[in-house]
């Protein structure tokens, strides 16, 4: 047994956030822990590794019992922890970030060289390219991620915690990662891994504990569930299919129609979408899909190629002149890029359109407050309370509010930005649902994903897109997982 | 879950109370103190004096405000204030310009000096504290050229109504406060815009991604600061009545303590008018309560000092506790 | 005036504030504390504030001493004509203002100096110093500091009676130094572009002590070298003394004794009743090695 | 991908020259203009006493940009240094101490200063700004306390060694700057501690994961801030041989722009000792250069504001393309 909870409870004012859990992480053994958005998994695992301190409850590592641990006291007891959110600075390079809080130093003076030449080999013996003298903050996402496991690999760590570690990463980065992961089982670290990822999890994992409104539903053998299963204990209710059905609700007008559209690193795009379709945006990291999603939304201007729109020529240079035409975006980055963490959720609802519901720039609440309450109640947006700030909410409450928000514009076209990241299986559902709803009602929806299944799942029609181009169209029937990962990653 | 949140929704509204009311609380122990400690305190007269005296702090203060929630600052309200002075004085007694005309054009240059720092900082992309640092150096060098150091005075009798006379027992530069205090809140509550304030100051990419269009919030409250610093100025010019290049000297730091003693949070998206008001009035009450009791002006300075710092420790012990 | 109805031992005490534009300028921190010993000393109580130059300041401290009930405000303005208004509701409540410096309509008494004639009297001084040791031609550095008015008025004076008394000296700059830090700074510079200066004339006592500090630096602690200036303070009167490079400084009315003699003289007259002439023009002595002594023993 | 990282590498170079060497082109460009404009400017006793001059200003900004790393500021500075002038000198004549004591405490007592803002920002979680103005005007209110407003003079012959000695052609002044730069260029880039600085200043939560002890870096970072400028105080005692309540007033604000000029980012993570010493040259240079050329102090003010803002906003431009 390498790590025992024993009746762990953490509150904070207001909420419950873990109740009374135990749990048993054997030494070898990968052990994922699953469970809804706001479930606790990873207040759980931040108290295992001193983040936070628990109100109850103690902590045994290796049979050394603990009350209180510090993030430094965690790691010289072997573990070793990726945060969900990032946890680099952008300001100092790769090997400094490796060895954060660790440095190698004779005295006082730091050792560069030593601790470059340390990060190199980590990275080699995982066939990681990255230039240990490389700012952290040049890196992309997915080369951030990896800094961040490298980091965690170089504490030499008995047990490894990562929080959804394969979120911001595509298909194939993460494939590279399950790979990482299990070399580090066979050389007989112990793991556990949070995922929303159902394949994943059961690719990887020996155990499995599920996680409801902060308790523990039950720990069990990868061996004996199975997905549906799994699912019902995890959201507590029996879930339906998950990409739910459609009406065939696609209509011959052509809604938006792109004619080699160059410009913040993509190049000679030509697309066009239909009332009534879902048209998917396949291809790696990097590969252009947000940048594409910005030129439409006019967050950054073209550099050539034109946009039209209800068979207007549109040439927006802000986002309000984007959704005066009746475009949507829902970004990718919720945090950062979609919500007004500070601001309750009704004014979240309502940010876009209160220019328009004001009369002589005095806000109308009595409207803001009916169109806040018809998409709270249109699409489920689980709070007893509109005055909550959306802070306090759970990650996929917190993306409905954001779509709420976008709705409310009552727009045409909504762009999808990675819309599902981060959120669990029946919220995935219920914004799935949200979609089609979109679309049977003659909006047109373009969708970047970089879930595979997702993308073919949901889409009619696929673009997939490479470098900034686009290499590759496919039709629902030819949907096919290998053709799209060659058009994305061919040469 | 339900449960909790309703739990949690008492706890906030309790805590939201404690601290909508705890500037409130720290005024009004102000005020009884006083009152015990001096008997010319509590007079009515006195009263008026003190509101009197707060006035163009208070009028600053609403654009300042908008420019802390919006997670700037804007270290040239004071220099504002000068160049104001300066200006109106010189076109009323140089030029010879009928005080009406000399205030519109004082207003519209401090309007004009605000959206300069605003576009600035929104284009250039400069970090607020700097911009309006050089700028401050800008307009007060620009000040002293045009008055060569010495005061203008000399105005019209008219023009010391603004700063000097009464609308019954009320001195009209509380009654601009108040106006001016009113019109900041209905602008923070009431208005679309306003509201943008909030949520640039609050998040300026999820903003911009919004549809605000973030560039033009910023030249607008930029522009709003500049301005009602200029108003500020046009009341401390009619109630000196005599132009001077010291008159905004350091002003910037008394309206920037009355807002932090009022909530407002210095790094953007927090802060209510109404509380900016008691943090206004509590350095009112100090100057002139310290003054009756006697005590001398260097013990005043550590007062002060020791009263902002644990206001605003309490403040954010509280918020602290809260989260 | 002011509320009688005090329980208090001292009901008949006179009560006095004053308030100066800078009290980090040790002129002004030694008369007040001088006057503050002399009330003291004669059973009054007497607190003094400084407005920092700033009217509106100047305004509200005289505003709040109102409140407070004092008999007598000595108000050295920041700007004369800002505190008309301010001093005439102070007069209809009751309470007398004494005017340092400057000849304001609302006042009971004006204790005046003319800064103009003030410089004037230092660029004679100096200009006789260039004539007797030099010939009447040498180059000239005077230290001004034209942010305030009256120091304004100060430099012009000066300047005006140099070029008339010694038309062959040269002004060879005329910068700003309020402190001896800034004394320091420009004196160096000066000293860099015009090494033959021999003569600096200053508005006030921290110029004049940078000055000194940097010629003593330069090695130009000589007895053709002479700085002049305003304001006696005890750095002056030590380097004069001690024979360095300050070889007068212009001090008004006397030591801060004699200052706060002449002031709670009138003070007292006020609260009391007394007649006291409208205008007073204070005396100007120039302090030079010859009569040093004499001032050396005050107290600052 | 490999390909585009080296490109953008190479670009990223050039790019990071450019910025490394754009603070000293205007240096140089500043050098250059005045040894045309003024035969008396270039002479190598009169860039000795510009290197004097901003020897003061040197030796603070170290400790400032420190704070500034961290994301901080620090409005105290000109407040110890006052502290510390007159502090160091009622030792030296009221209680006749031997300067060397004098000293040792005074900066003893800036330290502390230094760490009581640290300790209070760090646990009570206060902005900076505040905490370092409400320590501000505490200490300028005991400053004036001690010395009433009057100047405190008369040390022994031996203590202005400090601000007005050479060590051969070279002020004292100079040497303490430089060495202290060194110090302070050693720490940021050799020492683990220094790196902290960054970690702290770019990203506190992930410092602070990763097992940094986060408090002990604010504590250390404001603690070398007060020592620092309670140095530079000691100099400016020396130099004008006289304690005085204003001698650090508004200095504060001097040394943010050296440090700003010097490339510093006003929101923590970036900065070097090396541009630093370059913004501390130009401002330097400007105020020596001006006045040799006999420019008045009001146009002199408009120039350095000037200056300010278009070195700023052209390091921010340059910043904006990279990225
Ligand atoms: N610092 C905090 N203050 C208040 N509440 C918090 C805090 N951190 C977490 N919570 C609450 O605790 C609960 C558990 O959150 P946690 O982040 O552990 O969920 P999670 O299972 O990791 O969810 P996700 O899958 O979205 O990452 C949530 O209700 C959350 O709102
Ligand atoms: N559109 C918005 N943008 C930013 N913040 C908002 C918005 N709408 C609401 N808020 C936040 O929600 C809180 C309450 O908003 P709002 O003022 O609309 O409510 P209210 O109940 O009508 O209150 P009041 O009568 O004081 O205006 C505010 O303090 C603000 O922080
Ligand atoms: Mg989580
Ligand atoms: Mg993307």
């Amino acid at each position: 047994m390498f790590l025992q909870l024993k009746n762990i409870t953490k509150r904070y004012p207001g909420v419950v956030a873990l109740n009374n859990v135990s749990l048993d992480i054997h030494e070898g053994e990968v052990h994922a822990l699953v469970g809804e958005n706001g479930a606790g998994k990873s207040t759980l695992i931040k108290t295992c590794t001193g983040a936070i301190a628990p109100n109850e409850g103690t902590i045994v590592i290796k049979g050394q019992e603990f009350t209180s641990l510090t993030p430094k006291s965690s790691e010289q007891m072997g573990v070793g922890v990726i945060y969900q959110e990032f946890n680099l600075v952008d300001e100092l390079t790769v090997a400094e970030n490796i060895f954060l809080g660790r440095a190698i130093r004779k005295g006082f003076v730091i050792d560069q060289k030593a601790m470059e030449v340390e990060a190199a080999k980590i990275f080699k013996q995982f066939d990681i390219k990255i230039n240990p003298r490389e700012l952290v903050g040049n890196l992309t996402i997915g080369y951030q991620q990896l800094v961040e496991i490298a980091k965690a690999i170089s504490q030499n760590a008995k047990l490894l915690i990562m929080d959804e570690p394969s979120a911001p990463l595509t298909q194939t980065e993460a494939l590279a990662l399950h790979a990482m992961v299990e070399k580090l089982k066979a050389s007989g670290v112990t793991i556990v891994y949070i995922s929303h990822r159902m394949d994943e999890i059961f690719k990887l994992c020996d155990r499995i504990t599920v996680l409801r409104d902060g308790e523990k539903v039950s720990t069990i053998n990868t061996s004996d569930t199975n997905l549906d299963d799994l699912v019902t204990l995890m959201v507590g209710r029996e879930l339906t299919e998950t990409y739910p059905d459609r009406k065939d609700c696609i209509s011959d007008e052509i809604l938006l129609e792109v004619n080699n559209l160059s410009g913040n690193g993509v190049n000679g795009i030509n697309l066009k979408i239909r009332r009534g379709e879902v048209l998917g945006l396949a291809g790696l990291i990097g590969a252009g899909r947000t940048e594409l999603a910005e030129l439409l939304f006019g967050v950054k201007s073209k550099s050539g190629g034109s946009v039209t729109l209800h068979g207007n020529e549109i040439d927006p240079k802000l986002p309000k002149e984007a959704i005066g035409y009746g475009i949507a975006l829902v970004p990718e980055d919720r945090k950062r890029l979609g919500a007004l963490l500070d601001v309750t959720i009704r004014g979240n609802i309502c940010i876009s359109i209160i220019e328009r519901i004001s009369k002589f720039f005095t806000r109308d609440k009595k409207e803001e407050q009916r169109i806040a309450v018809h998409y709270k109640d249109a699409i489920r947006i689980k709070t007893p309370n509109l005055e909550q700030k959306i802070k306090n909410l759970s990650g996929g409450n917190q993306q409905k509010v954001i779509i709420a928000k976008w709705l409310a514009t009552e727009p045409s076209l909504v762009i999808f930005d990675e819309p599902t990241r981060g959120i669990d299986v029946g919220a995935k559902s219920e914004i799935y649902a949200l979609v089609n709803s979109l679309v049977e009602d003659g909006k047109a929806v373009l969708m970047i994903s970089s879930e595979m299944e997702e993308v073919m799942g949901m889409s009619d029609r696929i673009l997939v897109l490479r470098e900034g181009r686009i290499t590759g169209e496919l039709d629902r029937n030819d949907f096919d997982q290998e053709t799209i990962m060659g058009f994305a990653s061919q040469n | 879950m339900d449960n909790s949140d309703t739990l949690n929704g008492a706890g906030k509204l309790a805590s939201k109370y404690a601290k909508q009311f705890g500037i409130y609380i720290v005024l009004l122990a102000l005020l009884v103190f006083f009152s015990i400690a001096s008997e010319n305190f509590l007079v009515s007269s006195n009263l008026l004096n003190v509101a009197r005296q707060v006035s163009m702090m208070g009028i600053a203060a609403v654009g300042f405000s908008f420019v802390l929630l919006l997670g700037g600052i804007d270290l040239s309200v004071g220099s504002v204030i000068t160049l104001v002075n300066i200006v109106a004085a010189y076109f009323m007694v140089n030029l010879g310009m009928p005080p009406f005309l000399a205030v519109i054009i004082a207003l519209a240059l401090s309007a004009a000096l605000g959206f300069s720092n605003g576009w600035i900082i929104a284009n250039i992309n400069m970090p607020p504290i700097i911009v309006t640092l050089a700028m401050m150096i800008i307009i007060e060098g620009i000040a002293y050229l045009i008055s060569g150091g010495l005061p203008i005075y000399g105005f019209a009798k008219s023009f010391a109504v603004i700063g000097q006379g009464y609308v019954g027992p009320i001195p009209i530069p509380v009654i601009i406060m108040v106006v001016i205090m009113g019109l900041g809140g209905f602008i923070l509550n009431k208005t679309y815009f306003g509201r943008y304030f909030y949520a640039v100051g609050g998040n300026e990419e999820a903003a911009k991604l919004s549809g605000i269009d973030v560039k033009r919030v910023k030249y607008l409250v930029y522009t709003l600061s500049g301005f009602f610093a200029g108003v500020a100025g046009i009341v401390i010019l009619s109630r000196t009545n005599s132009g001077q290049v010291l008159s905004g000297k350091g002003f910037e730091f008394d309206v920037l303590t009355a807002c932090v003693l009022g909530g407002v949070s210095v790094t953007g998206g927090v802060g209510k008018i109404s509380n900016v008001l008691a943090g206004v009035l509590i350095l009112g009450v100090l100057s002139n309560g310290l003054v009756l009791l006697d005590i001398s002006q260097f013990v005043q300075m550590v007062i002060k000092g020791t009263v902002l710092m644990l206001a605003v420790a309490l403040d954010c012990l509280q918020n602290r506790k809260e989260s | 005036s002011g509320n009688k109805d005090n329980t208090d031992a001292g009901n008949d005490q006179i009560k006095i504030g004053m308030t100066v534009q800078d009290l980090s300028n040790p002129t002004w921190s030694g008369y007040c504390k001088a006057i503050q010993t002399k009330a003291e000393a004669n059973g009054a109580k007497m607190s003094y504030v400084a407005c920092e130059s700033n009217v509106s300041k100047q305004i509200m401290q005289i505003e709040n001493f109102v409140a407070r009930g004092v008999d007598v405000i000595i108000v050295h303005p920041a700007d004369p004509a800002g505190i008309e208004n301010a001093c005439k509701e102070a007069m209809s409540r009751g309470v007398k203002i004494l005017a340092w410096d400057d000849d304001i309509e609302n006042a009971d008494v004006r204790w005046l100096i003319d800064n103009y004639d003030l410089g004037y009297q230092v660029g004679k001084e100096a200009s006789n110093f260039i004539n007797s040791k030099h010939g009447g031609t040498t180059e000239v550095a005077i230290l001004n500091y034209p942010q305030l008015p009256v120091l304004l008025a100060r430099g012009n004076g000066i300047r005006d009676s140099i070029t008339k008394y010694a038309p062959n000296a040269k002004i060879i700059a005329e910068t700003s130094a309020i402190n001896p830090d800034e004394g320091i700074t420009k004196m160096e510079t000066i000293f860099q572009s015009n090494p033959d200066v021999k003569v600096v004339a200053c508005i006030g006592g921290g110029g004049s002590i940078g000055a000194n500090e940097a010629a003593k630096a330069a090695g130009k602690n000589a007895p053709d070298f002479g700085v002049f200036a305003v304001d006696a303070t005890k750095p002056e009167l030590d380097a004069i003394k001690n024979g360095e490079a300050v070889k007068m400084s212009m001090i008004v009315t006397g030591t801060d004794e004699d200052v706060a003699t002449q002031v709670y003289g009138f003070v007292e007259k006020l609260a009391t009743g007394v007649e006291v002439p409208a205008r007073v023009y204070r005396n100007v002595i120039p302090v030079t090695a010859e009569n040093v002594d004499k001032y050396y023993t005050a107290n600052r």
